[in-house]
């Protein structure tokens, strides 16, 4: 179980080999990757020129690792990995990778969208998007607390 | 009591400032009443961040909390605006 | 949208920043990425040694197109990737990989879950298990079986 | 006709070859009714064949198809245990 906050990049075929070392029991690898999107063209006249990355040091982490035993509570689990970069980002930069190896494919995909879902309510980053016109806070979306609210009624 | 207030996003550009230590008499408080108490003490920001109240969360010692919440001393209190990471 | 069926290692960075290239509206990606695992020590005494990967060739092709457009028909997606290896496997090495490239996560995540269990029952590889003490073809998983059963339902 | 036979996994090492190419005087047949016809005639493994028929699956120009499905000439059929990839 590991937990990566960092400016840098990170390579997912690196993460991956250093998760399954020494574990020959994994059978199935599932990785979630978020990018910085550039806006939608239909929507918008305004260009991304880039994307600051802000995060609560010390809290991020007690909220990801909350997160983390959630997920191997609720489903067999051989182990878990969350990197997020914070700071400066350009668009198309990977943001965010949750990996999470298990036995069979099944539980490594219920428990990556779980933590992505609950790591895009409950750990306290926060995106400020820079574009050719304006700089604004982005705002939180209504669906991923629906995401949420349904993952509770399942538990 | 001393309070550690930290500020995220956009509030911590509304104060300025990342972080401020605060003293007060009172030996119990809470969020809401230590806002309040600021807002009318010191003016500023402080009176724009009880106006956005509803749509800002708090934290004490970095466990999402609620207003009513009780502070003690030396708790590390932050403000912030909905989380909008991943 | 690629298909490959190769002998070769893979490398799964390199394969999503290959699918990456040129596509700015890719927000999100999700990979499953199978394992040939050691025998379950519990239930078994023997051991693994390698495994042998045979597959029909120009109907894997086929099989596989079939359920990239189907996953496309029922999910908006921006690119899908699936590479499978035959030949000789060692314990631990990886067999399949699935990468499925969205503007938002929910979408990857159920196609790259569907894509993966219409690959196990619907296209035509087959694997031989070679332990220090005999050479046994796999056998199919009802499990398998079922999850497809859940996908037809949901439709 | 000419039918192209083609064998998978433990179907292929039963009868030791991969592929093979046989001609019959019949110009309307089955995977059924060809695999009777083989098993009568040549006898060896197509017997066993016949006899597992019901845990083979058999494929027609590479798509899944039924034991009774018409065969033509010039056709690639297929016979293979469950797949058990990924």
């Amino acid at each position: 179980m590991t937990i990566c906050i960092q400016k840098d990049l990170f390579n997912i075929e690196k993460i991956i080999s250093n998760l399954r070392k020494n574990k020959p029991s994994i059978g199935a690898i599932v990785s979630f990757i978020g990018y910085v999107r550039d806006f939608n063209k239909d929507k918008n006249t305004k260009k991304l020129k880039h994307m600051n990355l802000e995060h609560y040091p010390g809290m991020t982490e007690k909220k990801l690792i909350k997160i983390e035993l959630n997920a191997k509570s609720r489903w067999s689990l051989e182990d878990v990995f969350i990197i997020h970069r914070v700071g400066k980002l350009l668009p198309s930069d990977p943001i965010v990778a949750v990996v999470v190896a298990s036995q069979h494919r099944k539980n490594a995909f219920e428990a990556c969208e779980f933590i992505i879902d609950f790591l895009k309510t409950d750990a306290p980053f926060w995106k400020k998007e820079i574009s050719d016109q304006d700089e604004l806070w982005v705002e939180n979306r209504l669906e991923d607390h629906q995401k949420i609210a349904s993952w509770n009624i399942k538990e | 009591m001393k309070i550690n207030i930290l500020f995220f996003a956009g509030i911590r550009e509304m104060f300025g400032i990342h972080e401020k230590c605060i003293e007060i008499k009172e030996s119990k408080t809470s969020p809401e009443k230590l806002l309040k108490f600021l807002s009318e003490k010191e003016q500023g920001s402080w009176v724009e961040l009880l106006n956005s109240k509803d749509s800002i969360r708090v934290a004490i010692n970095q466990e999402i909390s609620n207003w009513g919440d009780s502070l003690k001393d030396g708790d590390e209190l932050a403000f912030f605006p909905p989380i909008t990471g991943g």
